[in-house]
């Protein structure tokens, strides 16, 4: 059943226990987005070190489990990685959501594939796909932009 | 025509969604259409096609009668007093951008006050905050707990500077129906002319403009069984005469000189370029469709489906219903606890149910309720008990699968 | 498929008009629809109909996608570069008083001018004219004897505040093909913004506009085979970008609170309230049509019948044809001494030929031809070197009828 | 054949010879109107004597044979009658474009009512209806305008 695609249990359990809810100390970027149709809202937070990585990683926002699940996710698999593999990640993820590739990068543990593929059950449902992207691109203009 | 086997009018019921039959409860954001009206657009194009008003050969004259019977069809449903009072426009919307433009730029100057309230869809508040430019100042008459907007609440708010009052006839969200008549006579006893937003009002309940003393009503046509992009402004002579053209075009002129144009007269002032033939044409026979099944029919049958509605799902615990005003009509909006407006959307739509989900164009409204969004089931005449059983159930479905 | 059979693709042309077969040379007042195009609208509501964009059930994503592929589908045959450039609107009059309105709040102060063309329909002129009310001044370019407006004339009027300049493809009454190009050169050497009036330009020639350089095309869809009530706006991203939305109401807003609101990217900023889903899916299908008939092919049909005609006419000592312009496309205006433009349409009708006669929402032309009306034949795809015929032998009827 | 019916010889003979063009001397009343869809302009004039006679009645005008036939036989027919007998006529030709009726005035003579009933064929035509009553609609405005 596509419906179990969608709400897989690791979705269900990143939106009822979103990780890294708040604002990061010390935040070196962030940028906010919002989706006037549904009113799904993101505001990423992050902390670029002087080595170019990701020393924190936070989000704060409101709206559907899918969102919720997407925005928890990135923050999770993210956290503590290097800006370019970031970037990579992120247009991977869109890429997954787009065009039905799969994730495949090295650079991310078995585990950390598994998680974020968990999303890709939002192909199926073209109406939300912008609730799994939101946040990953929000991610990306938050690094062009800083605070 | 019994209500009872409307369905079957409509030929989107003979599909299914993922397998189970259409349990459409989406009718507040456009309704569906019955075979009639698609028959008549595909007759109209078919052997009656042209544009009105202007040619005068055979097939323009026939389109251009079947036009304007069309806006005898609407004045004489609406009760309105002169054929010039129907103006035709792309929706409601366009309807009330054409009030705040043209009547703003005659009558409403800088210091003056426009009274809505927060129950109003974005197509009634956001034209009328382009007059802020001008200095117009807008209030809000405020909405109650119950979803109800107070009699006194207006009483406070308009001044001896309140140019315009504005308000829906039902709201798109709580289903509340205003006092529209006790609201009326306040405004008229202050001089004070009325906009209703009628695009919920119109599919839902009888309109008479000249009981209702009115100065302007806007009406959804795509929300009325009718063509999509089609809505009409009803105006009072008095205005209409007395406002300038909005858009400017073919058709609503009287004579172009390089350096001076004059305006043709309403309805044609106000109808600037080729018109919707076939969505107006077509129209006619949702009017008759809706003329046949009775409006008080339709509303007592909508309003049965709704208490039967109300009821259910006030037996679920984890539903919030919103609002509780002192008369609904054909809404209800509602929240679970845990499970966001988007995904109740999604996990009904598996089970063939439309419903909408979000704000609604009320974000006025969602912010005081605190909440961002809202799960809405919106009845037409096509639903029937049974889908408000189906859209129960599914809601079960929504816990179980967010295992709450 | 081949333009001589085409005629079978409309269903409008199995009827008789007073016994005889339809001559329709009204194109250019509105199209006849294929049978796609109508099929595709029965199609939609019968099986597909949801409002777009706003709700997550099937009906709605499937209408919404339908929607943004017809987006897609404009943008590659007009070669935008983003399809956030694509702005569906009423008509090409909407689309012109929402460039007028938006992007002359934003860009035209008191003292700018507009240059014009004496050619332009009333629906490039009056959306204008309204600017003066903030002190715009509104230029002419001079049309000349043969119909031409020559490039002369736009370099003489263009001055340091020239903020705009709007003129029509395809004139609508000479058929005038207007030298675009060298237009636009000359007023981005300067640059000057350019809108085009592409209402009779879409329908016969190719556009890129891209390769044009224009900051803003209008096009009327009904007038290129597609449904009724509906127009396109091509305007420049960064233009776009920079203008003020146009009407207000729902979806066209980012957020909305009582002391604020902003608004959405293009094109939903410009695009207020529910949409002519409808309409709008089934263009998709004028789309497809006319790519599959080939512009190349349209454009050398409708020259080869057009050639003829002018031929014909000319054979007629008592016609005088309007302008002579260097290129033409599609249309035929005409005068007869002795028999007035509407006593000629009602005697074509009676032979099933359909015309046009008035001043074609063009009076600033007429007056300076010194008539206050003419006959216009206009050519779409389905006519024929027949239907010139017929056309010639019912003006000859005209003259015994009149007796001259 | 109806178009036959529509251009009748005697309206023909109007058209192109239209009674009573120009401004009549001393008017006293007058009023114009125009129709912005097919171009069509008349301008009435009359003079109303003491006695409430229309002594003088004349029209300006641009327009379709029907349209000048309309108001060349509308001075012909009116021109020395009286205002309320002119009222009643004017009443009559709008009554018998619009719901078909005949006119049987006995103020009219037989060929008076010839000539004007001579416009009825305009009725199957309703595109050109507006042509035909203009000038009389405009007689009716002008009597309510004094110059
Ligand atoms: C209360 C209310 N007003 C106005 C509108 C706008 O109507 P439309 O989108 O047809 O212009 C709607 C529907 O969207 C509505 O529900
Ligand atoms: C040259 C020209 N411009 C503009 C228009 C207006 O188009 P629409 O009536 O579709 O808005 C027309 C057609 O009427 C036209 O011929």
């Amino acid at each position: 059943m596509e419906l179990k695609e969608l709400y897989q249990e690791i979705i269900l359990d990143h939106a009822k226990n979103p990780r890294n809810k708040g604002k990061c100390e010390g935040y070196s970027h962030d940028a906010k987005a919002h989706n006037p149709l549904c009113g799904d809202k993101v505001h990423i937070y992050l902390k670029l070190d002087s080595n170019k990585n990701i020393s924190g990683l936070s989000f704060e926002g409101e709206g559907c489990a899918i969102s919720l699940a997407s925005a928890s996710i990135l923050t999770d698999t993210l956290k503590g990685k290097n800006l370019q593999i970031s970037k990579k990640v992120a247009d991977d993820f869109l890429n997954m959501l787009k065009n039905k590739t799969k994730i495949t990068l090295n650079s991310l543990s078995e585990d950390q594939i598994t998680t974020i593929s968990s999303l890709s059950g939002v192909q199926e449902f073209p109406m939300r796909i912008k609730c799994a992207t939101m946040a990953w691109h929000t991610l990306l203009s938050a690094f062009d932009k800083k605070n | 025509m019994i209500i009872k086997d409307i369905k079957t009018e409509f030929p989107i019921f003979k599909q299914k969604i993922k397998g189970k039959p259409l349990v459409y409860l989406d009718s507040a954001n456009s309704s569906q259409k019955p075979k009639v009206v698609i028959d008549e657009i595909s007759k109209f194009y078919e052997t009656e096609f042209s544009n009105v008003g202007r040619s005068v050969h055979t097939l323009a004259v026939k389109a251009t009668n079947k036009f304007e019977e069309t806006r005898d069809k609407v004045k004489n449903y609406i009760n309105a007093k002169y054929r010039e009072e129907i103006i035709f426009t792309k929706g409601a919307t366009e309807a009330i951008n054409l009030v705040a433009t043209a009547f703003g730029e005659s009558f409403i100057n800088s210091g003056d006050e426009i009274l809505l309230t927060e129950l109003e869809h974005h197509s009634n508040y956001v034209p009328w905050h382009y007059l802020k430019k001008k200095g117009a100042i807008i209030k809000f008459a405020s909405v109650d707990e119950n979803g109800d907007v107070n009699i006194d609440e207006f009483r406070n708010k308009i001044s001896n500077k309140t140019k315009m009052i504005a308000f829906t006839h039902i709201s798109n969200v709580t289903g509340t129906v205003m006092p529209v008549k006790k609201i009326i006579d306040l405004a008229k006893s202050k001089n004070i002319p009325v906009l209703i937003d009628g695009t919920q009002g119109a599919p839902h309940t009888s309109i008479d403009v000249q009981d209702l003393d009115c100065d302007f009503y806007a009406i959804s046509c795509h929300k009325m069984y009718g063509p999509n992009g089609l809505g009409i402004l009803y105006g009072k002579k008095k205005w209409l005469d007395k406002m300038p053209p909005y858009q400017g075009g073919g058709g609503m002129i009287s004579e172009v000189k390089k350096d001076k144009i004059t305006y043709a007269d309403s309805p044609t002032k106000f109808e600037a370029g080729t018109m919707q033939t076939a969505e107006v044409v077509a129209f006619a026979k949702s009017i008759s469709f809706f003329k046949n099944l009775g409006i008080k029919n339709i509303e007592s049958h909508e309003n049965e489906i709704l208490e039967y509605g109300i009821e259910q799902l006030k037996k679920n615990n984890s539903i919030k219903i919103i609002g509780n005003p002192k008369k609904r009509a054909s809404i209800m909006s509602f929240t679970i606890e845990g499970i966001h407006p988007h995904d109740i959307a999604t996990i009904l739509d598996d089970d063939g149910v439309a419903i909408r989900a979000g704000h609604h164009c009320c974000q006025i409204l969602h912010d005081k309720l605190g909440i961002s969004a809202s799960a809405r089931a919106s009845i037409g005449i096509y639903n029937s008990k049974e889908d408000i059983d189906i859209l129960c159930e599914s809601i079960n479905k929504c816990k179980k699968v967010f295992e709450i």
